[in-house]
């Protein structure tokens, strides 16, 4: 008992350390701002003086062929990887450049990677809990108690995704498509200013795309979602806007049937389609 | 309850405890072995453990002791101090053994020692050691500093006029009491600080080409310079090899090793050492009947021609034929009986002499400088003209010079400090045991 | 209240149950029985069992940084050993002038090593309080230092393995030398009492062996409750997908350190009740190869699982034990043979083997299968 | 020791060329002046050298390095003198000085040992070394020059002034009259100083030390005058000196980690078992000298063919019957490994011995590499390095331009990539791991060179390695040479400062902190591959 008791003390000591949870500011303008943003591995030039910009409550899709930057851009923005230059902005207040991923996970990014990624010795169930947003640090977290309001939250989004039936069981068991949205569904129960899907479609039946499709629109205007994806007709049939990444930079950006008609971008990228 | 059926299970009793008397009597006396055989250690305890098991045997053939055959109990403490003291427990509690030769290191002894004492046991150490203890129920047939360390230093200063030194030791705490008494004794004899040069390395060391490029550069200052070496075990090898390779020869700068016997020899090509010097009580070579009737009985019992025998053996030998003979002298294997019989009990040693235990639990020695030779052999070059009798506490540690061991009643005392005219440490620790 | 939780579980319950009935059974066989009498449990036996029972914490500690934080760590011995030298300091201190030199401050090795005084790193052990904080400080301290900076520029997998190995590697090293004032290879001994009693009497032994046991108990409780806590399921997220649990927002590198802190202590724990009972502390418990042999009682056992480090850590031990004093050649044939079976054919370890033959019958949240972490392993 | 045993043998060669009638030995005068040296006292041993040294005897020279070598005994029971040949169990195999008639074994007991001991074996050294100064070969010449300097005594001037007048070679010359200035510095000469202010032996470094203490104050300014512009050049040679040392010993943990750089690096096996296979190469140094007896130079020629191939069955084997059951799961086969590490271990205490095994350092590996009386690389050491880097860039061609090392590559980069390709992943690992294992096994051939070969050897080496694969980056055999040999290096430069111990404690927790600087060590695998 004491053991904890001093732990839990030192905890405080690092108080600086712990996540700041302010509300992000859009009043001037953008959720997301990008600009100038370079990065390079072993000289490769990733990303290439990129310059985006998401508003608050848009769902924007970002096409691009394979190693046009995608996961790199989606990588700086939650603090996996550091560009060498540019600035990275949530909202005005927040430079996400001088946070780490818990921190800005706090702020309200939620990130789904292009693999699923779940917990997968945990119950679907636990998988939900653990992404609630509550306090996450180490103390409230071991003293964290199953409230009713959490069930209910949890329910609510288990029926969201899907999974009711599978509340129990472990998430490792589930199907490729399953796991996809249980994925997205934690990023539902983190209620995220900002949703950045990779591939959320990947894997899935046709009708398990529409559902996500409609779940996708259906959470724009509450909240900002980019999506990352290559399979065209599941962008076409969400998208209002779509960026097109190419080399590391902004190719094209405009609405679907602007960008598909776009001369430089069928050169690049749907050329290979047509 | 009747009378007559009390009187009828006393009865059943007493015969019951007549039997087991009678039983008892034709008992093996229980010989516990408490040495290495795995682990770091195994390397120089296993043939201890065998020259124990060949001594009972021999002991058996002649007919036991006191109408009684031996029985070795052989437990592996596998080189782990803690397991040690573990095994050790287990062969007084357990086993009930009535005597324990074993140990190596002096760590090891640490770890046993407390529960020698508390069960009262029997304990026979082989090793040269550091000194510094005298224990009730230990015997210490190896070297102390006095019977090893000062002879050979008087040796190297007077016989080939040394006078730098360098004592070159493994990180532990034979090394660092002997360099202290060593420095302390050398300091006295009028050596200048900064003739002596004091190192430590850690066990098993293997890369002394700094140190030996620092010996070889300690030795060019025009004086005669000699290593003292009290290097552990297998960091040895690389060390001499180190040497030869450096171009070190016994003639520029002898060193004397205090760890270094046939039995570490036996795994060094001892080309390049000729000449290096060792101190012992003891060396294979030694010209004498009752070493080479031993040296036979070990080639017979190990099978192996080439098999060498060393100072610890010869320790046990002699500390073996010692219990034997209080044991005899006592008329029991009662351990009080056996610790007082024990004191002035003189055993022919495997040099040609008589090896005394003294009231202070250590032994009478001869002390023996020999020099390596090519065939892993030593060859005696210089020897003490009598025996030396070991000294329990050093007298060239400030702590110890006053402090004198006896066991003899009505001393009876293992730190007996004649300044203060008292019993040190073990005045607080027999009140404890008479409660 | 989630130090509670754990005593609702019907896991727990049972190994609390066999746990005190175990060693009501052997108190009362010890005290009740006559010497020689079959039944009779010798205080050479119960030193020993107490012995495994220090073997077990150390166990559970280590199962709960690798079971269900996936971190191997090969340096759990250092807080073993760190907890023991404090009580055996706390101890070398006890002896006072009964010492061979007689000097009322300075232990025996520092006497004859020719130290004039207590370096300041002895001062206060002569106070049980302080000796006893120490005991959970010192491993703390370090695994807080050393976790936070490993864990920060999130060293993992086969690195964070290699690199505690090299740090119990470098203390032992350290406390080799005679210098550091630890009393060198021969360590700590010759203890003689412990809170005034004296260590040489089988009622102190029986003593230590009950502490042991209940040092136990609150041990795996502890472990559980954190376990079985919300904290204990993020553990399991750090494990098996750390960055997933990164972009959830929380702090791995923090929950890391925290259970790796809260292990070390109750390694420290179990190095403290170790040194009582075996008489003596050396820098050999820092060897390396203790390091692992801890992780295969605990592979043995059945990783994540807390219980199984129990069973492991005691029957590798009561083999040891058994195999060094009848066939002492075979020993390590035994010991190495065991570990490649075990890894091989048992990866789920003798829990694993309960837990299978249970199935069906009753679902306990025992087990968390940490496979699918080792399968991340490999990729990383 | 090589010089020992050829002696020896050309003792016995000039014995038996000198072969004379039997009914010739009642009065050989040899006889007596052998008898005369076994017996006399220790203060008349000079003497008894002496007298058979000036008797002219052609066959001296032998008795007098038999004398030196130990070789000289006394039959007990007819107090003749005999010469050893074999001094090597139970009973000795003998000869006769004086026909070389070898008079096959007799019993230890039987004989007496003419004691010697090293101020006698010095002074014969001198005597020897004044012989061999007429030699022809002038390095020979040279040698035995070298060996005089320090042992020069009043009787020895005259005879060294003579040959110093005769020598041609300047080499020698110098040699002869350094040992003279030695002895001359020693009488009080100023001269001899300017002869040794150039000298870098240390002996002659002794002489001025000498003198610098003595009591003739102008000889001792002008010692240390002498001893100023030494110093100057010592220390030159001692920078190099450490940086040989720190090479050398880096490149012993380059051998050492080289293999587990392949197993553990490529393969992501890691294998505790990687110092035990170590072991086995050096004891299969030791096995094939056991073969080959009184050649051990080409058994440890043979060794490393041989060596390579016992550790890679082994190797084989490990893989076959454990490692492969555990793919996948890194941090198993290090518990499972360690275990075949300890089998290992107790089977060769088993099976051949808990002791350490004598390996014999062939001649051309013994001594020293002179670059000048100060500076000498040891030789073995200069073979293990050369060796380390033969190995290593032989490692680098087969992965870099053998079937073998693409292979490799692709199952590393992608297995089912690889496998789709054609490429027998499960050869390629059995290849692989055969390759790292029998790289440990020639390392074990080099360490028998340096170390203890006992069942203990690997242990001493396991930690070291893992230690530099790690510091210099997994699965990077480059890094694992930067690093073995910079950690080599560090740790020689902080010894003298530091210790021996201190020196390890720090480099290792250097270690610590560099890997939480660069968790994926000095030269780590980058981009995408890497992150997993």
């Amino acid at each position: 008992m004491s053991i904890i008791q001093e732990l839990s003390n030192r905890d405080r000591v690092f108080e600086f350390l712990t996540p700041v949870a302010s509300p992000v500011d859009v009043r001037h303008g953008p959720i997301l701002y990008l600009e100038d943003v370079n990065v390079s591995f072993d000289g490769f030039r990733a990303i290439n003086n990129l310059n985006l910009t998401i508003d608050d409550g848009e769902l924007r899709c970002i096409i691009g062929p394979n190693g046009a930057g995608k996961t790199t851009m989606m990588d700086i923005i939650t603090g996996k990887t550091a560009p060498d230059t540019g600035s990275v902005w949530f909202g005005s207040r927040h430079n996400l450049l001088t946070m780490n991923e818990p921190e800005i996970a706090s702020l309200g990014i939620g990130r789904k990677f292009q693999k699923p990624t779940v917990f997968e010795a945990l119950t679907v169930f636990e998988n939900l809990e653990l992404a609630m947003a509550t306090d996450k640090r180490v103390i409230p977290t071991l003293r964290a108690v199953m409230k009713a309001e959490y069930r209910d939250r949890i329910d609510e989004v288990l029926e969201t995704i899907g999974l009711e039936n599978l509340r129990d069981q472990l998430a490792g068991i589930l199907s490729h498509g399953q796991k996809q949205w249980l994925e997205i569904g934690m990023l539902l129960m983190q209620k995220p200013r900002l949703l950045l899907v990779d591939e959320p479609v990947a894997g899935m039946t046709e009708q398990e795309m529409e559902r996500t499709a409609e779940l996708l629109t259906s959470l724009a205007g509450k909240q900002s979602v980019v999506v990352v994806e290559h399979d065209m007709g599941f962008v076409r049939s969400i998208a209002r806007k779509v960026t097109v990444l190419h080399q590391g930079s902004v190719l094209a950006e405009g609405s679907m049937d602007q960008v598909s008609n776009d001369p430089e971008v069928i050169k690049v990228y749907l050329g290979e389609e047509a | 309850m009747t009378i007559r059926k009390h009187v009828k299970l006393g009865l059943s009793a007493l015969a019951l405890s007549v039997s087991l008397n009678a039983m008892a009597a034709e008992d093996p006396i229980k010989v516990g072995i408490l040495h290495s055989l795995s682990g770091t250690m195994a390397i120089s305890e296993t043939v201890l453990k065998d020259t124990v098991e060949m001594l009972i045997e021999k002991q058996n053939a002649e007919g036991g002791v006191l109408g009684r055959q031996l029985e070795a109990v052989v437990v592996d403490p596998a080189s782990n101090w803690p397991l040690f003291a573990e095994k050790a427990r287990e062969l007084l509690a357990q086993e009930k053994v009535d005597v324990i030769f074993g140990n190596w290191t002096s760590v090891s002894r640490k770890s046993v020692l407390p529960v020698v004492e508390e069960l009262n046991g029997l304990l026979f150490y082989p090793v040269q050691y550091e000194g510094e203890e005298s224990s009730e129920n230990v015997f210490y047939t190896g070297a102390a500093p006095n019977q090893q360390a000062i002879p050979a230093v008087n040796y190297l200063m007077n016989n080939i006029g040394v006078e730098r030194w360098v004592l070159a030791g493994t990180d532990y705490v034979y090394p660092r009491t002997t360099n202290k008494i060593l420095e302390t004794y050398l300091m006295d004899q009028g050596v200048a600080k900064e003739d002596i040069m004091i190192n430590y390395t850690p066990f098993g060391h293997s890369d002394w080409q700094n140190i030996v490029s620092d010996i070889k550069r300690f030795g060019s200052a025009g004086k005669k310079t000699a290593v003292v070496s009290t290097i552990n075990g297998d960091a040895n090898v690389p060390f001499y090899r180190e040497l030869g390779n450096q171009g070190i020869s016994a003639s520029d700068i002898p060193v004397v090793a205090f760890s270094v016997g046939e039995q570490e020899l036996s795994g060094i090509d001892t080309g390049p050492l000729v000449g290096h010097l060792a101190a012992w009580n003891y060396f294979m070579s030694v010209d004498s009947d009752a070493n080479y009737d031993f040296i036979d009985q070990w080639i017979e019992h190990t099978g192996n021609d080439e098999a060498v025998t060393n100072d610890p053996m010869e320790a046990h030998y002699i500390g073996f034929n010692m219990y034997i003979e209080a044991v005899k002298k006592a008329g029991t294997t009662d351990v009080d009986a056996v610790k007082d019989a024990i004191i002035g009990v003189t055993v022919p040693n495997l040099t040609g002499g008589y090896a005394a235990m003294m009231p202070n639990h250590h032994i009478t020695k001869p002390v023996l400088i020999g020099e390596i030779q090519d065939n892993g052999q030593f060859s005696v070059v210089w020897e003490t003209p009598s025996t030396v009798a070991g000294d329990a506490w050093s007298d060239y540690l400030p702590g110890s010079r006053d402090m004198v061991a006896d066991w003899r009643k009505p001393l009876f005392c293992g730190t007996f400090n004649t300044k203060t005219g008292s019993c040190g440490a073990s005045a607080g620790q027999m009140a404890a045991a008479a409660e | 209240m989630w130090l509670t939780r754990p005593f609702q579980e019907r896991s727990t319950q049972l190994f609390l149950g066999i746990l005190s009935i175990a060693m009501i059974v052997v108190v009362v066989l010890h005290l009740a029985t006559p010497e020689g009498s079959a039944l009779h449990v010798s205080s050479y036996t119960v030193t020993l069992l107490g012995k495994y029972l220090c073997y077990a914490l150390l166990a559970v500690a280590v199962d709960l940084v690798w079971g269900y934080l996936g971190i191997l760590s090969l340096g759990h011995g250092a807080f073993f050993a760190l907890g023991g030298y404090a009580m055996g300091m706390y101890l070398m201190r006890q002896i006072g002038d009964r010492g061979t030199y007689g000097d009322p401050i300075l232990p025996d090795f520092m006497v004859f090593l020719n130290w004039q005084e207590l370096p300041w790193y002895w001062l206060g052990f002569d106070m049980a309080w302080f000796a006893f904080i120490m005991v959970l400080l010192a491993p703390g301290l370090l695994a807080l230092v050393f976790g936070f900076l490993a864990f920060r520029s999130r060293v993992t997998g086969v690195y964070l393995s290699i690199i505690t190995q090299a740090l119990t590697f470098a203390l032992m090293l350290a406390f080799f030398r005679n210098e550091m004032g630890f009393g060198g290879n021969n360590g700590l001994t010759d203890f003689r009492d412990l809170l005034g009693f004296n260590l040489r009497t089988d009622a102190t032994r029986l003593g230590l062996f009950i502490a042991t046991g209940v040092a136990l108990a609150i041990g795996y409780v502890i472990c559980r409750a954190i376990v079985a806590s919300k904290l204990g399921r993020v553990s399991i997220a750090c494990r098996d997908a750390e960055a997933r649990a990164r972009f959830l927002g929380y702090r791995v590198d923090r929950v890391q350190l925290f259970v790796f802190v809260v292990s070390a202590m109750l390694a420290g724990v179990a190095g403290a009740l170790y040194v009582p009972q075996v008489g003596i502390i050396n820098p050999s418990e820092f060897s390396p190869l203790f390091s692992i042999e801890i992780v295969v009682w605990v592979a043995l056992g059945g990783r994540a699982t807390l219980y199984g480090a129990v069973i492991g850590a005691i029957l590798v031990n009561y083999a040891k034990t058994v195999f060094t004093g009848v066939m002492p050649d075979a020993w390590l044939f035994a010991l190495g043979g065991l570990f490649v079976l075990v890894t091989v054919f048992l990866p789920k370890g003798i829990a694993g083997l309960l837990a299978s033959r249970r199935k069906g019958k009753d679902d306990d949240s025992g087990t968390d299968d940490p496979d699918t972490a080792t399968t991340r392993e490999a990729t990383a | 020791m090589s010089i020992i045993r050829s002696l020896t043998l050309l003792l016995i060669a000039l014995v038996s060329v000198l072969s004379l009638p039997a009914a010739a030995q009642e009065d050989d005068p040899g006889r007596q002046l052998l008898i005369d040296l076994a017996e006399a006292p220790a203060s008349n041993v000079e003497e008894a050298i002496n007298a058979i040294v000036s008797s002219g005897d052609p066959r001296a020279r032998g008795w007098l390095e038999a004398y030196g070598n130990n070789r000289l005994s006394r039959v007990k029971n007819t107090g003749q003198v005999v010469v050893v040949l074999n001094n090597r169990g139970r009973d000795w195999e003998i000869a006769n000085p004086l026909t070389g008639e070898n008079m096959g074994d007799m019993s230890r007991r039987e004989l007496d040992r003419v004691a010697i001991n090293n101020a006698i074996r010095g002074q014969l050294e001198g005597i020897l070394a004044m012989l061999d100064l007429s030699a022809t070969d002038p390095d020979v010449r040279e040698a035995s020059a070298q060996d005089m300097m320090g042992k020069v005594n009043a009787s020895l001037v005259e005879p060294l002034e003579a040959r110093l007048e005769l020598e041609e070679s300047a080499r020698v010359r110098n040699r002869i009259e350094e040992a003279l200035a030695i002895y001359r510095v020693g009488e009080g000469n100023l001269e001899g100083v300017d002869v040794l202010a150039g000298s870098l032996h240390p002996r002659a470094r002794a002489a001025l030390n000498d003198a610098v203490r003595g009591d003739d104050p102008a000889l001792a300014t002008k010692a240390q005058q002498a001893l100023g512009t030494i110093e100057q050049k010592l220390k030159l040679n001692r920078a190099a000196e450490t940086l040989y040392f720190g090479l050398s010993l880096g490149s012993v943990l380059v051998l050492a980690a080289i293999g587990l750089a392949i197993t553990f690096g490529v393969m992501g096996v890691i294998n505790m078992a990687h110092g035990e296979l170590i072991m086995l190469g050096a004891y299969t140094t030791w096995g094939m000298q056991q073969l080959l007896p009184g050649q051990p130079g080409l058994a440890l020629i043979l060794s490393i063919p041989a060596g390579f191939l016992v550790a890679a069955t082994a190797g084989i084997i490990i893989e076959r019957s454990v490692i492969q059951f555990l793919k996948g799961r890194p941090l198993e086969t290090l518990l499972a490994t360690f275990g075949i590490s300890l089998i290992l271990q107790q089977l060769v205490r088993t099976v051949i011995s808990p002791q350490n095994r004598t390996v014999v350092t062939p001649e051309w590996m013994s001594g020293s590499l002179v670059i000048n009386d100060a500076l000498s690389l040891t030789l073995n050491r200069l073979y293990v390095l050369a060796f380390a880097l033969i190995v290593f860039a032989a490692l680098m061609m087969i992965m870099r331009r053998t079937r073998l090392g693409l292979e490799v590559r692709a199952v590393t980069q992608n297995r089912n990539m690889a496998r789709s390709m054609g490429i027998r992943a499960t050869r390629v690992d059995i290849m692989t791991f055969a390759l790292g294992s029998g790289v440990a096994g020639l390392a074990g051939v080099a360490l028998s060179q340096l170390t203890n070969v006992g069942p203990n050897l690997g242990q001493n080496y396991i930690i070291d390695s893992f230690m530099v694969v790690v510091f210099g980056g997994v699965g990077n055999l480059w890094g694992t040479l930067i690093a073995g040999l910079s950690l080599g290096t560090i740790n020689q430069l902080l010894e003298p400062w530091a210790g021996a111990v201190l020196a390890k404690i720090i480099v290792l927790v250097f270690i610590i902190l560099f890997i939480q600087k660069r968790p994926r060590g000095l030269f780590p695998q980058k981009g995408r591959a890497a992150e997993g």
